[in-house]
């Protein structure tokens, strides 16, 4: 029997999450009246009878070893009756039943965990991000290092709730596969190329797959004269998506010495107001500098410092360069607007400004 | 179909003849009176009609020098209708904002009357004045009778067309600049352009004197030239007063202040405030407040390119190239012939046959025009930047002009790879 | 020299238009100050020095005799010092210098030529057409006459300048081609299946043309049995522009039996406000029927009365619609939503609703 | 390359030691002391830094009857760093909300402590628990204990994607519907399409309890489903005024009234009204007055499709399918399946190789692709409706499906039309 369960799919499915609930939000489950905030990351939330259930979302690096994870239980066990939760942004939140509790809860989660408190309201919170060098097979840039050098130059935005507009989301991509979230700002690993076919690898993967893979049918077969089956890239048709490259190592996109980093904003998935909204162009070409990545934090600082200047209340980022326009984006940041902003895809003609209307 | 008769019946057109809106078919049937292919033409159409056919033919005719400016049409049913068997029109380069002196026109309705059959359009979607019903030989004689009073031919085919304008600083206090010279000056100096087709295919400019767009340019020209200014709204606050006073701050409010599309009017009591740098010139409150507000005094003109209608496409829209050029100096001018040559020469050379310049931009891109063309990037010209992140850098690899793929393209291959290390 | 001037061209280009201005217009040319309604149909331009020149606008059937239009000059002789206009919108515009002449002018339009007076302010104007079966080679309905129709129903709205909430622009086109504008309304004819090759004319056109031509690829030389090259047409790639019927009689995409109307709603061309729009699908397969087309005026009219009934004052018709939704369109005229409605074209994507905002 | 040492040193990567954001290199170069290939983790890390370069290659590694669920992972630098020669990554499917016992993570940690490398993302982007560092042998292992705890794999490859859904009725107040239930349901109904690949491509579940969408499904998932009501927004104008005293009422007015994207919404003194037929449900003003404003009691979903990130034809966003659907009832929650079912259905006959819903979508049309699964055209499925004018008619020209053109397709031509006659 204990053979024939270790050869066949269990199939258990999801954890049963009633088991996992606070006692309070299994007993207030679909009954909540309202929240409020009572400081950055910390919130209170109450229910239709009155209970309260306490929230302090603590900032994670998400990539953790199992001790730190027992260090947090340890912490969730001694104030949050053994109940905690992770967000949509790899947060922490640890859920207090005791108003009293939060203070202690606070100075253990700083001192034993070193984790900051924040990340609610109108701030910068955690940022989404990738795999990168750790342990991805694709990567131009690395993940979890570049997004701990920028939150170390976000530590204001993310620990205050009204320092900014509205919230700003902010997302980590390691390849234009893209396995980052859209956001209100996005920072992207860019190929500047079309893949270089490394010969020693050719015929390591299935052929015709690499070759349908291909969105837009660059890549063809091709005899050499040796009489061996190899590829070729037509080079203006690729559009350097890295598609055939995590089909078969052999397609290399990644170039050390060209790939780049790049900025979008005004990323959105809530349907509130304008609606949702995809981000778009703001910078290209910054360095892929690690450690540190200084020109990605200098240029994210000159985004929310020209945001939280200009824009109003509740105007999250694609909405305030909407109303103010691009024109006065790029001249309030500084960074230049070059052909390669223009959209050139088959919807192309949907971005350009067809009215004479025009600003000065 | 019918049978050939002796008196033409035209029982499903005269279903027109009578309502109130101006009966275009009781205005030919009473002239069929003097000119009988009228009457054969309401003929044929009442067999249209009743069949849900046309029965015209398209041909070919061109007046001796031009390439164009003739549509020449001959019809199945001559047999019936002997009179029509070749029914042509004339298309005429009417004067700017078509305003006439009756004496012109007079001139015009002599020589139709003289060698064609005598109907008129006023005007044709493009603009032109249009002379229909000629045959083989009149069309001949009515072109050389229209030379030697002035007149010239329209554009057909691929080349440039009679331009419009909107009547402008003729008769409008909102017109930033002069329409009607730019025109003429325009029709003038590409004459040749317009009479002997050399282009890919169509070019249409159309122009209106402010963002109101009487003139139709931005969806039915190649080039819309588009009045602005870049200084600041004229207001008259005395009027701004007494505007308030009529209508009620609440109207005010209402259609004006909330329907400025960057909201950057303010209303304090019965003074107006705009923040100008924020104003897009969209003539809005102007127009609704046209005693009070006027455009500011550094007038120019917003250029856009690639307006066109439906075939092939869809729909397009001029483009705004050039946010602002002012057209007052003969140096001014000299700028936009530079700009619309270097233009005709970079779509002359790249576009395929039949590909309007807003379909030769759809095809390369904004961007690789640009460059083409020797206009530096402006993000007025788009409405926001690429949400695409697949970006192609032409320094490494070039854009693609041509429509067909090239037989033996760049590639990138293992081999050749290889090949650099041995 | 008779000789050689009819053999060249002369290239006169465009008459002098300062020879053809009212002598009003020529004084205060660049000069006008403001301007003012003072009935349907009536304007005063006032110039900085106070002269006045008024505007008649008569609606005309822009195809007429040269009886008619010497009419008009006699008109125009009498009241308006020998010089008139003609808009962009195919109207008459009387230029008058004198008040008084007003009313005697009209009074003449209306009794010899049988002209209305409107098309100003926020009316329907003349309907903007084309050659139909009077003139062109291509139609599959009528121009003149289908706008003599729907005018006919229209005079209210042209001869009052407030019965609407903003001007409405209606065009009509009588093929795919659309050489008609767009429009507030626009009432086109549709083509309902691909060209049907009449074999008796393959040979007539140059077919490498006809060929190039389909801005889809969809035409095809074919060799038939017995040798002779003739053209076939992919059905599922072609789209039924008619393109190839331009380039080549045979290429027959009219269709008496299925061809129909569709009335598209919403375009604009001024930059104001919202700035120019395209005009979007409200409704398909009205049938083509001479003489009166009674079912588009039906049509027309729901719209119309859908409009008036709520949209703001100053809103264009495409602006009306952005604001109370295309699902209230449909609700308020009655008009079917089909799938026919959904944008299939290369920029569908643009077109869809990405967002969670719904309205019941 | 550097060359092989005893102590592995990792200078770029102690750059991120200090500073106040928690440091991942940080507690791993601590648990390294534990776990050697943490450490050669680093190090290879930290040539990553140098280089500029990757040293990962990609490998396919399964537990018996799955499918999918690890990343398998050998290093390019084995040499160097022996003990990641393998190092997979296994995902395991969360909670839904990601609410935890400590117990049940605690558990996660010792089983992940004993069997891998005790590295732990929590959570990976679709939402999965990441387990990373096991090798060939110890990825077997670890599942087996994972299973006998409860625990189970998630997605990966052409297979239903791990779920994840926002903290919902759990503990928030604007949650529409029970956004855990409806996770842990759907994993269970379709565990099998999770763990076996059998789709055309990756297909993902996001689900949010209102349109703020905090489990960001509009772009990241194939189906999101977000919470709506139907009926009125309740008001308690007690609050309300309140809230009005507190703010001021031009700060109603700035942040409230003049956001509403419908601009439903009107202020009489320190009463609101709300016009909720224009309501379109977007959530912003019960945001901002979140004690005074609540969604209604006629609670349901909105269903969109097609959503997922950049590859191949850039981002697209979820279309709204079913605008509401009530989600409470066993017979509601079976039309839910029974939609998902017909979905999977139709793409899975239709689609290409790696074509993810949305890009079919966009490939055969939105109007087709009701067709084939049935639903019924709603206006609000669209923003606008089509403005090019080639509607291509299906009665008489059946869409394509397929994505390879037909060898013999339809064809119109004169031959046919000779041989019809004769
Ligand atoms: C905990 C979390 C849900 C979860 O299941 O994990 C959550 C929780 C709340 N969100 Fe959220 N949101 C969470 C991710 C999101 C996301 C997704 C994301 O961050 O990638 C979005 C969509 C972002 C986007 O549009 O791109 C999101 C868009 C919102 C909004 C809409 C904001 C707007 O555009 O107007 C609200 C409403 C508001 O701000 O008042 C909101 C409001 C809230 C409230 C106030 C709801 C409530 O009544 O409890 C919660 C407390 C928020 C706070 O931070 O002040 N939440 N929220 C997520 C916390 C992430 C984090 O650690 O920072
Ligand atoms: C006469 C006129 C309609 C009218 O009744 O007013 C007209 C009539 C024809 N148009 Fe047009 N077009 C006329 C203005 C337009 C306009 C409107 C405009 O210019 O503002 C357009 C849309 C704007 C544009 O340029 O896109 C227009 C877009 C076309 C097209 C499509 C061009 C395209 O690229 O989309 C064609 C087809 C072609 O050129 O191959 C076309 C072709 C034709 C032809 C020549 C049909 C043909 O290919 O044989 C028609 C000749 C009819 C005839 O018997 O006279 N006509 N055509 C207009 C010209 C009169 C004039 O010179 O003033
Ligand atoms: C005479 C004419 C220009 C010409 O050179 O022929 C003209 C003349 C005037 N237009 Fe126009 N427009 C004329 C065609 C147009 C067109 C083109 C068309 O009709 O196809 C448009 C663009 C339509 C579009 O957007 O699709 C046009 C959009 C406007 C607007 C902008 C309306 C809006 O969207 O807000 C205004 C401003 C206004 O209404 O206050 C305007 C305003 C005016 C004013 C008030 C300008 C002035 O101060 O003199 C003129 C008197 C208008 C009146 O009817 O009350 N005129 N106007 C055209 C008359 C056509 C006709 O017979 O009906
Ligand atoms: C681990 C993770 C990133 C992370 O650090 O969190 C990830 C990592 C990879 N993604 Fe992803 N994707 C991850 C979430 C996403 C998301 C975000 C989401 O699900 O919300 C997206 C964008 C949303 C979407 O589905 O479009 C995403 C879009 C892709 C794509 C592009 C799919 C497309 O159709 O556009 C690929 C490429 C592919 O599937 O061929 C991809 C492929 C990959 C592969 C499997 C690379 C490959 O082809 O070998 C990466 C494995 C890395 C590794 O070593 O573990 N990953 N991937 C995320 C999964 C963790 C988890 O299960 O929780
Ligand atoms: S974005 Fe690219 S490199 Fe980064 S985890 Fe995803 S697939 Fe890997
Ligand atoms: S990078 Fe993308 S476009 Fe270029 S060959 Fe590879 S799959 Fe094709
Ligand atoms: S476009 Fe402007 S300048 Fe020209 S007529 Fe219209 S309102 Fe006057
Ligand atoms: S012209 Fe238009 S944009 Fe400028 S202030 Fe007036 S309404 Fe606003
Ligand atoms: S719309 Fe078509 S049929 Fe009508 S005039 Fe233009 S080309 Fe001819
Ligand atoms: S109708 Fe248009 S799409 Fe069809 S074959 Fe002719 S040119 Fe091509
Ligand atoms: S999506 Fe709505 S229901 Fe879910 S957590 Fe966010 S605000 Fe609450
Ligand atoms: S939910 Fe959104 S649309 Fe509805 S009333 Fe509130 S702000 Fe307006």
């Amino acid at each position: 029997m204990a053979d024939e369960k270790r050869k066949g799919p269990r199939d258990n499915g999801a954890p049963d999450y009633k088991k996992n609930l606070h006692p309070l939000m299994a007993k207030n489950y679909g009954q909540w009246s309202y929240h409020e905030k009572i400081k950055p990351g910390v919130l209170v939330h109450v229910a239709e009878n009155g209970d309260k259930l306490y929230t302090v979302r603590a900032g994670s690096p998400r990539t953790m070893s199992v001790d730190t994870v027992r260090k947090i239980c340890d912490i969730a066990d001694k104030y949050c009756q053994g109940h905690l939760r992770f967000t949509s942004r790899a947060n922490v939140e640890f859920l207090l039943a005791k108003k009293k509790d939060i203070g202690p809860l606070i100075k253990e989660v700083k001192e034993v965990l070193g984790f900051p408190i924040g990340g609610t309201g109108h701030s910068v919170s955690n940022i989404l991000h990738t795999q990168g060098w750790l342990h991805c097979n694709l990567p131009g840039t690395d993940a979890a290092g570049s997004v701990k050098a920028l939150m170390d130059t976000l530590m204001k935005e993310f620990e205050s709730d009204n320092d900014l507009p509205a919230r700003v989301k902010i997302s980590a991509s390691c390849c234009q596969i893209n396995c980052g979230g859209q956001g209100d700002i996005a920072i992207n690993l860019q190929h500047h190329h079309p893949p270089v076919i490394k010969p020693e690898g050719v015929g390591i993967c299935e052929l015709p797959k690499v070759v349908a893979i291909c969105p837009v049918a660059a890549i063809r077969p091709r005899q050499q004269d040796d009489g061996v089956t190899t590829l070729e890239v037509v080079d203006e048709k690729c559009m350097y998506c890295g598609a055939c490259h995590g089909q078969c190592p052999t397609m290399e996109i990644r170039d050390a010495k060209t790939d780049t980093l790049t900025i979008w904003i005004g990323g959105k998935t809530a349907s509130t107001r304008n609606g949702p909204s995809f981000m778009k162009l703001a910078v290209w070409g910054l360095p892929n500098n690690p450690p540190r990545w200084t020109e990605v934090s200098d240029a994210v600082h000159k985004i929310l410092d020209a945001y939280k200047a200009t824009a109003y209340k509740y105007e999250r980022m694609g909405e305030w360069v909407e109303r103010i326009s691009w024109q006065r984006f790029f001249e309030l940041t500084g960074f230049p607007f070059t052909k390669y902003h223009i959209d050139d895809s088959a919807m192309a003609r949907t971005t350009y400004n067809t009215s004479a209307q025009v600003r000065f | 179909m019918s049978e050939k008769k002796k008196k033409i019946e035209t029982p499903m057109v005269d279903e027109l003849l009578d309502g109130p809106w101006p009966s275009f078919a009781k205005d030919l049937k009473e002239w069929s009176s003097k000119k009988p292919q009228v009457g054969q033409l309401l003929g044929q159409l009442n067999q249209s009609y009743e069949d849900k056919w046309n029965y015209w033919q398209g041909t070919v005719l061109n007046v001796d020098g031009y390439g164009g400016g003739v549509i020449a049409r001959y019809s199945e049913l001559a047999e019936e209708y002997p009179d029509i068997a070749q029914f042509h029109t004339i298309r005429v380069i009417p004067p700017a904002g078509w305003v006439y002196s009756t004496e012109s026109l007079r001139n015009l309705c002599d020589i139709w009357e003289k060698h064609g059959a005598g109907i008129m359009q006023l005007h044709g979607m493009t603009g032109d004045i249009l002379l229909l019903g000629s045959d083989n030989k009149t069309t001949f004689e009515a072109a050389e009778e229209l030379f030697e009073n002035g007149w010239d031919l329209g554009g057909s085919g691929g080349a440039l067309r009679t331009l419009a304008c909107c009547v402008g600083e003729a008769r409008c206090e909102m017109a930033c600049y002069d329409t009607m010279k730019t025109t003429t000056d325009l029709t003038n100096r590409y004459i040749s352009q317009l009479h002997r087709p050399e282009f890919p295919y169509k070019y249409k400019f159309k122009l209106s004197g402010c963002a109101n767009d009487c003139g139709c340019s931005m969806q039915r020209s190649d080039m819309p030239i588009i009045g602005t200014w870049k200084d600041d709204i004229r207001v008259d606050q005395k009027e701004v007063a007494a505007f308030v006073t009529e209508h009620g701050a609440d109207f005010v409010r209402d259609n004006v202040i909330n329907r400025c599309p960057t909201r950057c009017i303010t209303l304090n009591k019965k003074k107006i405030e705009i923040d100008n740098k924020e104003c897009v010139r969209c003539m809005h409150c102007i127009n609704v407040m046209h005693k009070a507000l006027r455009p500011g005094v550094e007038k120019g003109v917003t250029i856009l390119l690639g307006g066109k209608r439906t075939l092939k496409i869809g729909d397009t829209m001029g483009v705004q190239l050039v946010p602002f050029m002012p057209l007052k100096t003969e140096e001014d001018y000299d700028k936009l012939y530079d700009l619309v040559e270097r233009i005709w020469e970079f779509w002359g050379e790249n576009a395929m046959d039949h590909e309007r310049v807003g379909e030769f931009i759809a095809r390369v891109g904004l961007g690789t025009f640009l460059d083409g063309v020797g206009i530096d990037p402006d993000a007025r010209m788009v409405k926001a930047p690429r949400t695409t992140p697949y970006i192609k850098f032409e320094e490494i690899t070039p854009g693609r002009m041509g429509g067909e793929a090239e037989d033996d393209p760049a590639v990138s291959n293992a081999e050749v790879e290889q090949m650099e290390k041995a």
